[in-house]
This record gives C-alpha cells, structure tokens and sequence, in this order.
C-alpha cells in the first residue's frame, strides 16, 4: 500500500470527491497562493479553479457563514477555519445556524457542509493558536464531529464528512499533517461512528482520539514492557460514537481511562467518563480516569507548554493508578 | 427615491414606470394579505392562542411585497426576526405558515420554529432568523451556490437598521463586492432596533451610505411606496442577474407597532407613530392604482374579502390541525441519524 | 425579611455597587429605556445617567470586547448579553481575550468584567433564544461561572462577581427573573464557590445549579412523600466549584442525581459525574445519573418543548433508578 | 498625503511642520530600534534561538514610530500579531521583550505569551493579539474607561488591511463614532494580509474610504513618512483628546519580510519586494534629517551603535534570563485563584 502523510491523504479525499461531485468546493484564508495555512489544500485551486477553490477575506463569519447558507442551497461546502481557535469568531454560524438549521426549520432543509478544524498544540503557537475545543460542539445538538488520528483515517473520514448530509466539524491536529502511514490508492471510506482497536491488551481500555491516540499507544507501548496489556480504542468520530466499541473494551478490561489533549475540565472525556459510569457501573473494577491537558489556557515557553499538555507518561501513569 | 454615491461613480437610477397593472394589483394583494395575516396574527397572540412571541411587519408590506415580487420563485432570500411578509411575499402558502405559529404539526416547520423562524424552502425563502444580522451571510452563500451551479439566480438579504450595525452584515458585504455576487442587500430601516432610535446606533444617517465603502452601489428608497421598491429591486436585481455585483438598497420605513406582540413601547411617543399613518403604503398603493384607474372601490373590497378568506382559511386550518406528537422532538435533527446520542 | 423579586434583587445588587465603586458601569442593548430585556437594569440610566449606563448598537463583539477593554484599563464592566445564545457572536472575545488576557500577558493585567446572560426556555421561545450554554465556558479556562437559584443569591453573588478581579460568566435564568424569595435590606455578599444545601436526606444526592435547582427541590418533596431522603445542593457556581459540598453528601448518600436545564450530552453534569467518579469511586453505591434535556435545539411547540426539558419528574425518576 | 471625503464635508488637513528636532531624532532612533530588535530576534528565531513563529514589521516602522512618538505614555494602545514595533514604540524596555521572544521567565509576559502576545501594560501597550482585528474593540473599551475616569487619554487601534475586513472592526468603528470616543483606528495597510493581497480581499481602493461610512474623518497617510504618520496623529489624537470623535487613518506601507520568519512568499515577485527598498523608511528620514542639518553620519552610525548596543544587552539578558519553571504555568490565571479546578 501507498504510504503517504497525512495532508497528502486528506489531498487525496478533496481531490476525489471534488472530481466527483462539481458542488463540492472550498472556502477559506489563504487557498490560492499557499493551498491553506498547512499546505492542505495545495494544488486544488490548479486542479479545479478559482470558482471551485474560493481564497476568503479575513472573514470568519463569511467563511462559515456562506459556507452555511450554499450547503442550504444545495452545494457542499468544505470550509477551512485556519486554526480551530477561529472557530470562536464564527461560533454563531456554526451553534446557532449550521446545527440548528434543519431543524428549528422542521426538516425542510439540509446542511451538507464540513468544517474543517486544524487543532491542538504545536511548536510553541500559545494560547490562540494552540486550542482543541471540539468539547464545545459534543454540547450542541445538530453537528457531528470527527477527529482522526492517522492518514488512513484521515481520507477514509473526510470523504463520508463530505458526503455526509449533515454539518460535520472535522478536527484535524496540527502535529498530525506531516505524519505519514499507509493509505490505500483506490476509493474508500471510513463510515462515521466506527471506533478501531488500535492496540488489543485485557488489563485497561484507553479511550482516545485524534492525535493523543499515538500519545496513548506509545504508553500501550511502555505498559506493555511492564507487564500491562491496554486496549487502545481510537474513536475515529466523537458523534456519532461507537458506544458498542467502548463498551465491549470495558466489559472485558473493567478498567478506564480517557485520554485527550483539550483541557480536562469540561472535556470529551467526562462526557464519556460519565456515561461508562452511568451504564457499566458494575463493569467497573476502579474509577474511570481522565488525562488531558491542565485548565489553563497553552502558554508559549517550551517548560510550560510541555507541562501543561498530556503525553504518554501521563496516560501511562493514570493506567497505573488504576491497577 | 435618493440615490447616494457609489465609489465616485453616480448610481444612475433609470426611472421606468412599466409595471404593469397585473403586478401593481398583485403588489396590493400581497401587501393586503400580510397586512391581514399579521392584524390576524396579533389578535390571536393578544387572545392566547399563540404561543412564544411575535414581531409584526405592519406598516413594512411595501418592503417584502415590492421587493420579492421583484424576485423570481427560484431565488433566494433571507430574513430576520419579522419574517412573516417576507416568507408570504415569496409566495408560501399562508395556511403552513399560520399553522406554524400556532406550533402545530402541519406548519412550515412542523411547529419547531414558530414565527421566529418562519422558512419556506420551497420557495427559495431560506429562514426567519433569530440572530439578528444571521441572515446575510447565508444570502452570500446562496449566491456562491447559484454561481456555483451556473444559474442566474439572486439572494436578496432583508435585514434591519439594527443589524446595519452587526459584523456579519460588513463581512458579507465586502465578501459580495469582492467576489461581485449576486447579492442585493435590503436594509428596512424602520427607524428602531427594538427600543433603540436608528440615529442613536448608526453613526450616519443614511445604511446605504456605508455601500460606498464596499465599491457597491447605495441605493435610498422611499420603503413605503411599493411601487418605487419594486422598481428599484427589479432594476437592480437584473443587475445583479448579468453579472453586476451586489446592490445596498436601504427602504426608509417605519414600524407600525411595537416591536414584538406586547411591547409598552416608551421608546417613543404615540404621535410619532399617529403621524406615520398618513404614510400607510396599503392605502398609498391603493390610492395610486385607484387615480390610474385600476381599482375601484369595489374591486378592492373583493381583493380585501378574498384576502380575508384566504386567511380565515388558513386560521381555520391551523386550529384543526394536530399538535406535534411530544417524540416528534426527536425528529429532524439529521438527515442521516444518529442512532445513540454520544 | 423584605420579599423582592430575583429581578429587583439583581437591581438592589447594581445599585449598591454602582453607588460604591465609580468605575463599575453597565453596558449592552436596550438599556436606557427599557433597562434591559428583562428590566433587570430598570432604573440605573435614571439614577446613573448615560454615562455610566451605555446603551450600544447591536454589536455583541463591542460589547464584549469593549467590556474586556474598559477591564484592562481598570474599569469594572458589568456587561449584558441581552440572551445567552448571543453570546456565540461575541465568543472570541470571551474565550480568547477576556479569558486569557491575564494569563498570556504574564499576570500583568486583570479582567475584572462582569457578564451578565439569562439563559434557559422560557415560552416557546424556540431554538436560539432558549439555550443553557454554561458548559461551553466550562471547558474555557480563565473564566468563572456563576449560576444563582433564586433572589438571595442572585444579590449576593452578583456583588461577589462585580467585586471580582477576574471575568465572572453570570448566568441568570430568565424564568426565574420574576420569582420571589427574602432578600435582606442591608449589604451582603455571597462568596463565589459555596455550595448551598437546600434539602436535607440520606438516601441520595441530587447537585443542581440554577432554575434547575427549583425542579430538584419539586422532585425532593415527591420522593419525600415516597419516603426517599433527598440532599439537595445547589452549587450556585461552577467555577469556583464548591467540591467538598458534593463530596461530603456524596459520602453521606453513596447515590447521585446531576440535573441541569442544559442539554446532556458535553454538559456540566457530565464533569461533575466524571469528577465522582473518579473520586469517590468507592462510595458509590450506584451509577452517577445525570439529568438534562434532550440532545436536540429546543422546539417552539409546547408539547415538543416540555417533551425535550428535564423536569421534576426526570429527577425523581432518576432518582428511583438509584434506589 | 491625502485626505478622503467626510460625511460630505472635507477633514482639513492641517500641515504643520513643527516637528521639534528632538522628537525628530526619537522618531529615528524608535525606528532603529525597532529595525535592530527584528533583525536581531530573526536571525535569532532562523539560528533556532526562539521557539514558536514570529511576524516583522521591518519596512513599517514609520508607522509605529510616528503614531506612538504622538502619543503619550498613559494612551492605550492596541496591538496585532506583528506588536514588536508597536510594543517598542510605546516605549516598553527591550530587555523584557527579547526575553520574552526567548521564552524565558524574565519576559514581559513571563513567557506565556512570545512574540505574539507581546504586551507592556506600564507603558498602555494592551497587548498584541493573534486574533486579526481582536484590538479594535479592546481599544473602544480602553476609551470608555477614560471617558469613565474623565481624563482626556487616547486609545489607538493598530490593524492591518486584512484586518479591516472583519466584523470586528465595523462593530467598534461605529460604535466609537456613534458615542464619539477617543479612538485613533490606524490601519498599516502592509498590501497583504498573509498570502492574499489587499487588493484581491478588500473590495475598495482604501481602507480609509471606509471612514465616511461612519460618518468618521478618514486619513490617508505614506506610512513610510515617519514625520507625515506623526503629523498626522499628533493631530487627530489631539482632536480626539479634545472631544472630537475617533477618526480612520490608512497609513500606505509595505511589509519588506514574510507574512512569519520562514514564508517562502509565493504570492509575491522578488522585484516588487525589492522596489520598495527604495521607499525605506529609515534612510527616508535620516536623509531628510541629514538634508535639515539635523543629522551627520557620525551621529546616525552613533545612534546606531547605541541601539545595537541595547539590542545586544537585550540578548544577553535574555540569554541569561532562566526558563520559567514548569510548574509557574498553573499561576497567572485568575487574580483570586481558585483552589480546586473545578
Ligand atoms: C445578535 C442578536 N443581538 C440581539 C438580538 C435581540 N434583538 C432582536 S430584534 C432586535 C432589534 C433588531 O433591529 P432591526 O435590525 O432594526 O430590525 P427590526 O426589529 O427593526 O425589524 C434585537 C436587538 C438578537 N436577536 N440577535
Ligand atoms: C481571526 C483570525 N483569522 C485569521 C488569522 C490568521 N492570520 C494571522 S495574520 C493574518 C494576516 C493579517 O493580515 P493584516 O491584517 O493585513 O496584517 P499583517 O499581517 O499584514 O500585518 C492571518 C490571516 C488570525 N490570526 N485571526
Ligand atoms: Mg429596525
Ligand atoms: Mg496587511
């Protein structure tokens, strides 16, 4: 199988479904010149043309804004917010018209549209560059949310995000675009709301995604040395969520920890933290920790962006707590 | 009918006075219609017989009827928070509409909107919004979609002197004039943003007068005067339509009533709005078309009875109709389900 | 006591603290003659004058951002988000500015702003003029949140909010505006981070904040009907949260109930379960269940509307599940 | 130096040329500074010396150095993700701020912020910001605050062309035009925004054309003329002090470097950067200080060893400086901390 990074992959899937669908088009900051802030759009302006591959003032209510009211007219939008810490500055057009369309409007209509979240901690950005706030969106009815943590994944989910009919918030993690890994050359999807066991072990299950997936399998890694066998579920797509997948993992290991890079209060990981508590109570040998950042926003200096954000050691350390 | 200075250029504004009098009539019935459907409305919410809240548009039909019947079924528009003429000028059906304000299943939205989010897609009118100043964005992105498919279809915005003020409303008009889309913004200044005098917000006189920043043509109507709206949005739409670019057309108008069903209104005085009844655009229309001669006394009493029917109908309609089943919450979230909440 | 209603005790809180500090001031939509959206600011303009009482544009970033402004600059701005849906236009200058200004900047600087949101459904008032968004606030460091039950605390802890150095997030639910409790005449504070306990029972533990608490204390008196004991705590604020509150009638009762207005899914039930379980994993006689409404935007038809919030059934339904 | 069309009526540009030599040395040696900090802090950042990224505003230094030399020390301003010029016009000591570029303990924000927050709160430099157009609003709000305090300080808003296209900065120039607040909006229209040029985003000419928008006077000014930035904000910051209202100046400059140290600017041709070697702004007015008799090439080589030799001191307090410990990421956050997160 082909190998190839991660922006290549998502490259891939836009070039795909562009190519197969003419209302699929892409909205953002700097498309034409640079292909995205990340490089993740390069080449699709050539391909498909200033018409198909639209270079956006510094608007962001416009940028999701239009991408809202075209998906409502029947095209399907890719939209690009920069750094999912810009998210803040169209979190209208997203909570209170992409998610709530269809809906308050009785299912007259629909909004095929992805957004498109570049996220997480890297190189020092700090506080406005550096935010995974996909926990905002788990607690607004109406948009799915995927965040994948490898290539594979990267293509296979960002073609059914693009196909999808509903808004889908696509989280993609900064540190993740340069990664590389085998990636199929013929047409496939990864359907949403399918989990995969990244690591198989009976001692733990560590629930993750995104990028604080590979984080947890270099701690499956060093738990293993020891003696500790985790399962590694990678959620792929945090609504819709595999439930069945993490609940077979914790029927077998009765022992949890959630791991994402957001911060910890008022995460992902409560959410999921509270409802294994509340539906595999006697499953549960230990309670079901949570890792994630601290509750600050990231700071610039080296010492203390590396003691704030979670990594292997501390997912390692909460599955020891725990045995 | 005043027009402002468009980057330099004068916006030549081409009078033409070729309506023909099927329009001018229909003009008048559709003004009649949301005259008839909100008097009706606000009587029923007074009564409580709707639930929520509700923002009548009287004294505004000018505005929804003389732009949209400008429009073709085919385009677009996007409203605000006083939709109800905008949705019933696009041509939908009154009996869904009033259904949905008395939150029954058979209305627009099967009862989970209201009048907030009056919406009739199938006539390109893409949603009452509660966010004042949401709509514009959205009306940019209708355009993205028709130049998208390659049709000549327009998205035409309504929005307030309030949301003038909103930071949606500068970024989707600079997007429009960068991109030249087919956008025609409609600013309905009718002089307050719920308790707040337009002068004491807006820091100039004149929305349209902020189009020059944009390169984009500013355009000052008289949004009382049917007629002259109608104008001015057929012109400027086939503008648009050709490749033209976007258009601010500001309608100078005036709220009838408060802002919502209920409103004390100590905002301002009664006079003020007593003197603004000498400019009631029903009447003026009425009053025009009876000097051309086409409306006699008798001919508007049976637009005014059929009009009258038409809503009493739909009244009749909404009262019969059932009230959504309480799981029909659960509904129409998504087009592809999903099967457990997360 | 004196009675007054949850509105006039805000009104008293504003008055006593606009005539003591000069530099407090108020500033959002329809003030001057409406004072406010709910008449929760009546009378200020009259007694405060223009100056002191601004009345803007519909600019919800100004604002915000002139209120984080005015802060920086040792104003103490009391800012009101007319609905605490709104607040998606204005969510930058939240969570990235008010929110992180003193942290990024070293400490240099305060924010000591006030923003003031009713929230919650209220008639029929449909999907963006009904939301309880606290949670997405949770998850944003550098902010407090504050949610009173009723007109003795919406006093007390608007004081304690004014006079903090910190931005404080004031969650005021709009039905409960016009409910009337005692609220002494003279000055006092309620500290940010006191739980309150408002119903006293060994058998269970139902944590609420807000309105909500209203439908516990409802749910408390059916069950106590039924012989099941309730401990009722109103946390009255998130963050600060006031965790041995919790954990001490969690050590009592061994069944917990958590119950918001907001939905459930990434709601603030779902951190508070999370942290019991985690913590007192082993007092816990039974799951963690969280009360909230259901995962979709809040309907405008009542039967839809009642169908989709959590009320005092849902708690003492629940509640029986415990036991 | 040209003046736009205000509300109608014409803003008079009063041009006096009463610039006091010293200050015209200070706005040189500001300019030096600046100039000497950035090349510095990139060949720093290309030696791998400074973690995160970092944006110039090499070639732009007139703007900072006129507008905040007009200034006094207790006016706010507010900055954007290129702050370095601003931070050091204002005054703030370079040490702290190659320190905090080094990310060390010592830093103005103690190392949580870098270069894109750099902030001198003692000097009423609110803090850069790396939200584009996230200072216009924070200005209007510093502006309040003085209106609060009745003292008759200014707050002047730093932005880019980019800038002027979100809502954010039409919300707070209407605002501040419609209670006419002490706000300076200086646009350093730099000719690109990132990759895109201004031309390609902004549907005007000038940003200042936005100003009558607003009913607001709005500036035209070369940005590469320190003496002309200072004129003119000396004037309008005086007119604001005094009551008059916020004003928009668009001051015409361009940025020599990348949009961030390590752009391969595609989006550009080597020729047009190099074009504008000849506008620099700092041989600019050390010749027309040489030409004034001002200015001999001992002095400027003077003036330029003791600002390489602060820049250098800077370097070295900043090498020297510790990182900050881990833990010091938790303090910060709140005035009155709290015990448990939550
Ligand atoms: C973003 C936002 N801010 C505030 C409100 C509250 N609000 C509803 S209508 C209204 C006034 C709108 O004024 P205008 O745009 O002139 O429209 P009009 O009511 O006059 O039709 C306000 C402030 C809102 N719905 N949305
Ligand atoms: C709200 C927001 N959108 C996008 C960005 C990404 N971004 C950072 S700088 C920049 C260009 C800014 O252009 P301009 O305002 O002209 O300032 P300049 O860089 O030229 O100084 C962009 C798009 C951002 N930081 N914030
Ligand atoms: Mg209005
Ligand atoms: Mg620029």
């Amino acid at each position: 199988m082909p190998e190839m990074t991660f922006t290549e992959a998502t490259l891939a899937a836009m070039r795909e479904e562009m190519r197969r669908d003419p209302l699929v088009f892409v909205i953002g900051e700097d498309m034409a010149s640079q292909g995205g802030v990340f490089g993740q759009f390069k080449g699709l302006a050539e391909e498909f043309g200033a018409g198909r591959v639209l270079d956006t003032p510094i608007s962001e209510t416009s940028i999701v804004g239009a991408a809202v009211g075209a998906a409502l007219c029947g095209a399907r939008p890719v939209a690009d917010m920069h750094f999912a810490d810009f998210v803040a500055c169209a979190m209208d057009e997203i909570v209170n018209q992409a998610a709530k369309a269809r809906y308050m409007f009785g299912g007259q209509c629909s909004v095929p549209m992805v957004l498109r979240m570049p996220d997480g901690a890297i190189n020092s950005a700090a506080a406005q560059h550096s935010q995974s706030v996909e926990a905002w969106m788990l607690h607004t009815p109406g948009v799915k949310l995927v965040a994948p943590s490898n290539p594979y994944d990267a293509k296979g989910l960002l073609k059914s995000a693009i196909r999808d009919d509903d808004p889908v918030l696509y989280y993609e993690h900064k540190a993740l675009f340069k990664t590389r890994g085998e990636v199929p050359g013929e047409e496939y999807v990864v359907p949403m709301g399918q989990a995969a066991l990244r690591h198989v072990g009976s001692d733990v299950t560590i629930v993750s995604y995104s990028l604080m997936v590979q984080r947890c399998l270099e701690a499956a890694d060093e738990l293993a040395a020891d003696g500790i066998e985790a399962d590694v579920v990678d959620l792929r797509s945090l609504r819709p969520l595999d439930w069945e997948a993490i609940a077979t993992s914790v029927r077998k290991t009765h022992r949890v920890v959630v791991a994402h890079e957001a911060c910890r209060t008022g995460g992902v990981g409560a959410e999921i933290a509270a409802q294994i508590g509340e539906e595999l109570f006697d499953d549960l040998d230990a309670p079901v920790l949570r890792v994630g950042a601290r509750d600050v926003p990231i700071p610039f200096s080296p010492p203390l962006e590396r003691f704030v954000l979670p990594g292997p050691a501390d997912v390692a350390a909460a599955v020891r707590r725990l045995m | 009918m005043a027009v402002t200075d468009v980057g330099g250029a004068r916006a030549v504004q081409r009078v033409d006075n070729d309506i023909d009098a099927d329009t001018q009539l229909d003009l008048l019935r559709v003004m009649l219609r949301i005259r008839c459907f909100e008097e009706r409305a606000e009587a029923l919410f007074l009564a409580g017989e709707l639930p929520g809240f509700i923002h009548l548009s009287i004294g505004q039909e000018a505005c929804a009827a003389g732009a949209c019947l400008a429009l073709r079924r085919d385009d677009y528009i996007t409203s605000t928070h006083r939709g109800h003429g905008h949705c019933l000028a696009k041509c939908a059906p009154a009996e869904r509409m009033m259904a949905e304000l008395f939150a029954k299943a058979t209305g627009s939205c099967k009862g989970k909107g209201g009048s907030m989010h009056i919406a009739d897609f199938s006539v390109g009118m893409l949603g009452a919004n509660g966010i004042v100043g949401g709509g514009a964005n959205l009306a940019v992105g209708a355009a993205i979609a028709a130049r998208l498919r390659q049709t000549d279809q327009v998205a035409l915005c309504f929005f307030g002197d309030g949301a003038a003020n909103r930071g949606t409303v500068h970024e989707a008009s600079n997007l429009a004039a960068v991109w030249k889309l087919p956008v025609i913004f409609f600013c309905e200044n009718n002089r307050y943003a719920s308790t707040t005098a337009a002068g004491a917000a807006l820091s100039i006189e004149n929305v349209a007068d902020r189009a020059a920043g944009y390169g984009m043509p500013g355009v000052i109507v008289d949004g009382n005067d049917a007629l002259a709206v109608h104008r001015v949005v057929r012109e400027w739409a086939a503008h648009a339509r050709s490749g033209g670019g976007p258009v601010l057309i500001e309608a100078k108008t005036y709220r009838m009533r408060g802002h919502y069903v209920g409103d004390p209104q100590l905002y301002r005085a009664t006079d003020e709005v007593e003197a603004q009844r000498a400019r009631d655009p029903i009447d003026r229309l009425a009053a025009t078309l009876a000097g051309a001669g086409l409306l006699d006394l008798a001919r508007l009493e049976r637009l005014r009875a059929e009009v009258a029917e038409e809503i009493e109908a739909a009244v009749r309609f909404a009262r019969e109709s059932p009230l959504p089943s309480p799981e029909d919450a659960l509904a129409d979230l998504y087009v592809n389900p999903i099967e457990r909440m997360p």
